[in-house]
């Protein structure tokens, strides 16, 4: 456990604005860390939340976040200089495979825990990329791994969903007889992770999805953030195919602040008020 | 290790601390799989709440800070949890909280009819009818909100909990068992504590103060168990900074029947119920010797043997 | 460093916690040497006692706990140390306690007479008065006996020492204040605990329960700090689980005026002092501000403003 | 710190009785020691009291205790099996020279401390043992290094004062032209040790002495144990001659359990009650 407990209070070294609705803050503190693990967010006096760690160096690190709500906005809004505090890592991270023959698929701001994984992986994945449009999409100068994108309105690469792009790269492999996708890594709204789920089991391919819940510790002690019988700030925030299928709240219900479960539409509804 | 508590019958003598985890019944079910003889839900309130906002919750080594602020959906808005709770196979405690006496009444009435096994009244709350004064501190409080519950709930068994700030918690004990309580589980967080970010010059908690639980309670939990035992003639569920079979042992032998852990889940895991338990039978075993033998063992034994009658 | 306090000059805001090493006037001398601001005795008593048997001081790794007793030679049986203090080259902090008012009135009476710069009243003392209860938890008792102390010890400034076993330590504090208590000290151990040995089936201590101090205690000092300095005017000794410039900066931050260390000394020390002194220099140094500037920081610019006046 | 902080509980492996009031108790338990620390030694329901480290082994230790008063009349008269509770090792011990120009200079159970010192040291140091009579003499066979004897009755060695024996052994050495000792370790009543340390001084010789006070943390808290500016417990309970000289009360004062200061033989006195 070299995670830190009682947040440490960083400077933003660096923010850069990426399109009409993310930012990414920089610091400059050595953090140990797995693609896939989170920090809690403290802005004093005003709320602490989790943020996936979407850069990562030796020496610094850093989170992107998308103006939402109150928090987020805030955040995006935060200077050079202002103080931040941090707890963390934790979570449990993506399990790492070294292969050519993956996939990673990240809708919208879900690029932020997906971008130092495809860092860490080969670079000849299959790499794929959904947003809204063309300005929603982060980082375009980041990977050396090519990627595929596609927007909802069709304002760069393929005008539809990223499924399509999935399924359509799972059949060609079949055609041509090229070995299979050995893992599907995703991150993006809870309903897009669990389509590309059903695509996966439907082509039997494991896959690893990277949960959002409500939290409050951050170390799998208060329950706020449960799915099933699943921890997400403990067991997860990834969690792979053979959990899952077992997670009956997977992409049906999520626990508001007060414990109430709610249909997920609720819960992201009631949040972004 | 199974044992009988209060006419129910546990796998073993621990019990999942009110507060922890306890959010829905699945999660419920996989702390009892992995080795907890008595699940605890969280303490359920007389209306919606959402707690206070982050940090909330924080870890500090040997030990941590909450101020969760009893976030709870309400008694009443819990129907599919209650659907889903009929049909469980482990025993359940539920545990209970209001901000006055008739709150608690309404909450444990309500309760009581989705048969929980125990309900648990969470006296650390303040008392709206006595200007913020925490329910637990004060002998006629306990006693009055101890005996409207009692009232309401039929025969399913009470627990009262109480809170390490009372001036004198054998005293609230007593008042609790003279008002029909048929447990008593000690102790609630101690403090309250603070913790001050000095580089934000600003509390930590988003609420300022909160709780203190885990390790460095454990001798102010295990000194309230202690005195708990002389005081009454009702079982004491012990609870505060456990982590360790041997720190099982010693709640047993300051006058606990039963070992509640909560935040030992974030040191050892889930799997801390199992590892307890292994421990604690492991000591037992080495020792040869019982948990009915070693209860209330730091007494002595005449102590223990004249207990019963010296009320 | 230097700066004033209740009309004397301390070197710096440290403080020796009563009962740390304050045995004799050499070993006060050591620590005022080793970067102590300001020494404070081993409380005297009404009369003679050796104390309880050990064991009596054990350190449980995030904190220790004690329960030596008030072991002390009386007031009346220390002419050769009262002889040897006059000659002192350091300010020093006599602390007191008794079992009644009128005790308290005359260890404190002879005591003053001896010139202490600050006289230290402890009050988490059974009061014998009342049963047994500790004075320090009840407004009226801490009253009477500041106020009776206060009559006695002419214009030697008077600091009430306060336990965190009280219900609202903020008004105890405004209790002495009104009382004319010149400062507050905070906190006394606070539980008590108790810890056994599972082997013997034994509590440790002797005495079987025992105060806790070190880390493990500092949430709650600062938090009684934090809370006192809300309450009162009078300036506050901040003790409790400091071992670092980093705590001392915390406690100055929740109203501390001066920063008292006891435990620490086991786990950095006699040179705790000139450490934390170090700290706590670079860090003010580092953030380009002062010890005035960061007092009761934690309360927000403006509660620190309106403080005099919100009385 | 890997000093025992919370009592371990060791069952008495076994027991030497020692003459009319001596005896050792042994215990299987590995502890980290240097020569001249001591334990804090509880008997439940009873007391806790510092006795000094007198066997060391890798696999265990032992005390040995001088029937005296009521704890140390318990403890002697305790049987193997029975629990006994231990913090520790404190203290600073010994600082130990490697030559064989040292004497080391045992009165009574002071050997305790001394025997694995003079164990660790040269084997052709000078080693002097003063006891009230032939009976009371300590570990008669353990030593490899030779003894030299002395007890108050003559019934064993020379008659007379270890003093003696010493002051001898420094002229005959100067007379010789050998080299002079480099260090006099000793421990037995303080009024004995403040003796050597005289004659110690007198002749330019070093000396370490370990000393004995009431004490209850025994880890530098408390103050019970304090001796002028020195906390015995933990800057003690060895010292050296420049730490001698300044202390005003070494073999004057001592403190009460209640913290007052009275004369040696009062506090011996009052002790053995
Ligand atoms: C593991 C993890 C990683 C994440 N990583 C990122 C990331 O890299 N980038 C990113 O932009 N976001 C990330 N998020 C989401 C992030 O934590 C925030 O939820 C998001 O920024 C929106 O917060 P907000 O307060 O701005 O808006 P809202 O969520 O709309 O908040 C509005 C209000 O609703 C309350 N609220 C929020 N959630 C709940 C809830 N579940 N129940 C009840 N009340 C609620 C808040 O207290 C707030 O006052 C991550 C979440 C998780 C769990
Ligand atoms: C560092 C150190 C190492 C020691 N090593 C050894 C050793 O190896 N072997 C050995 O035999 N002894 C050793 N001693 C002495 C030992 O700790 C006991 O003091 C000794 O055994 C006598 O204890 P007693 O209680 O039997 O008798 P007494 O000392 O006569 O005790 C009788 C009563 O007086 C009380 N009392 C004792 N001392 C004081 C005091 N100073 N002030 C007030 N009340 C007091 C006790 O509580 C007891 O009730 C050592 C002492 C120290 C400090
Ligand atoms: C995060 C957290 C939330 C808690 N919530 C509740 C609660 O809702 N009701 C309650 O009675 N106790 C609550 N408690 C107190 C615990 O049930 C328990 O009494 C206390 O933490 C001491 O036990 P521990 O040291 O094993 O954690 C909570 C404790 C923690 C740490
Ligand atoms: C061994 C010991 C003895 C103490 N004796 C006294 C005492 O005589 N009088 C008193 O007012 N406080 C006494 N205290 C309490 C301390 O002065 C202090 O208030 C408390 O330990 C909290 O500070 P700390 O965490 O820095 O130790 C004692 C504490 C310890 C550990
Ligand atoms: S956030 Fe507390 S358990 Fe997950
Ligand atoms: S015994 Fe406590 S300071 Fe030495």
């Amino acid at each position: 456990m070299n995670a830190i407990q009682t947040p440490v209070m960083l400077r933003v070294a660096q923010k850069k604005i990426h399109g009409p609705s993310f930012a990414s803050l920089y610091f400059d503190h050595s953090l140990e860390f797995k693609p896939g693990q989170f920090v809690m967010v403290w802005i004093p006096g005003l709320d602490e939340k989790p943020y996936t760690i979407s850069h990562h160096s030796k020496t610094g690190f850093a989170i992107t976040i998308e103006a939402k709500g109150i928090f987020s906005k805030k955040a995006v809004a935060l200077e050079e200089g202002d103080l931040v505090g941090f707890r963390g890592p934790f979570g449990n991270g993506f399990n790492i495979l070294s292969s050519p023959d993956i996939a990673v698929v990240a809708g919208g701001c879900g690029m932020a825990p997906l971008a130092p994984l495809v860092e860490a992986l080969d670079k000849r994945i299959v790499f794929i990329h959904g947003a809204r449009s063309k300005d929603f999409i982060l980082y375009p100068e980041r990977f050396d791994t090519p990627r595929q994108i596609c927007t909802d309105d069709g304002s760069q690469g393929h005008k539809g969903f990223v499924t399509d792009l999935l399924e359509r790269e799972i059949i060609t492999r079949k055609k041509a007889g090229t070995p299979p996708l050995k893992m599907v890594y995703t991150c993006g709204p809870e309903i897009m992770m669990y389509k590309i789920f059903l695509v996966c089991e439907s082509f039997d391919i494991p896959c690893q999805v990277s949960l959002e819940r409500y939290m409050r510790c951050g170390f799998g002690v208060c329950g706020a953030c449960v799915c099933g019988r699943q921890v997400v700030c403990k067991d997860g925030p990834v969690f792979d195919s053979k959990h899952l299928r077992t997670m009956e709240d997977f992409n049906k219900t999520a626990l508001l602040k007060s414990g109430k479960p709610v249909q997920l539409d609720q819960y992201f509804s009631w949040r972004c008020q | 290790m199974t044992l009988h508590f209060l006419g129910k019958t546990l796998k073993n003598p621990l019990v999942l601390a009110s507060g922890v985890l306890g959010n829905n019944k699945q999660i419920l079910e996989r702390v009892h799989e992995n080795g907890c003889g008595l699940v605890t839900m969280k303490s359920i309130g007389p209306a919606p709440r959402d707690g206070h906002k982050n940090p909330t919750v924080i870890d500090l080594g040997c030990g941590m800070i909450n101020a969760v602020g009893l976030p709870t959906p309400g008694y009443a808005h819990m129907e599919e949890e209650w659907q889903a709770l009929e049909t469980r196979t482990f025993p359940l405690n539920a545990s209970i909280y209001g901000g006055s006496v008739a709150e608690y009444q309404t909450v444990a009435k309500f309760v009581a009819a989705k048969h929980p096994d125990f309900i648990e009244i969470n006296i650390s709350c303040p008392n709206s009818e006595q200007h913020g004064m925490i329910f637990g501190v004060s002998e006629q409080s306990a006693f009055d909100v101890v005996s409207a519950v009692k009232q309401v709930i039929g025969d399913i068994p009470l627990i009262a909990k109480l809170t390490p700030q009372a001036p004198d918690i054998a005293k609230i004990a007593k008042a609790c068992e003279a008002a029909g309580s048929d447990a008593i589980c000690a102790i609630n967080t101690a403090g309250p504590g603070m913790v001050i970010d000095i580089e934000s010059k600003m509390p930590i908690l988003a609420f300022k103060k909160g709780g203190l639980s885990g390790p460095m309670i454990r001798p102010i939990a295990v000194r309230c168990v202690y005195d708990i035992f002389q005081a009454v003639s009702i079982p004491i569920i012990g609870l505060g900074g456990v982590t360790t079979g041997k720190d099982a042992v010693e709640m047993i032998m300051a006058g606990a029947h039963l070992v509640g852990i909560g935040s030992g889940v974030r040191y050892r895991g889930i799997e801390i119920f199992k590892k307890v338990n292994q421990e604690l039978n492991a000591w037992l075993c080495a020792h040869d010797t019982t948990l009915e033998q070693i209860r209330g063992a730091a007494h002595g034994r005449d102590a223990v043997k004249n207990k019963g009658q010296a009320q």
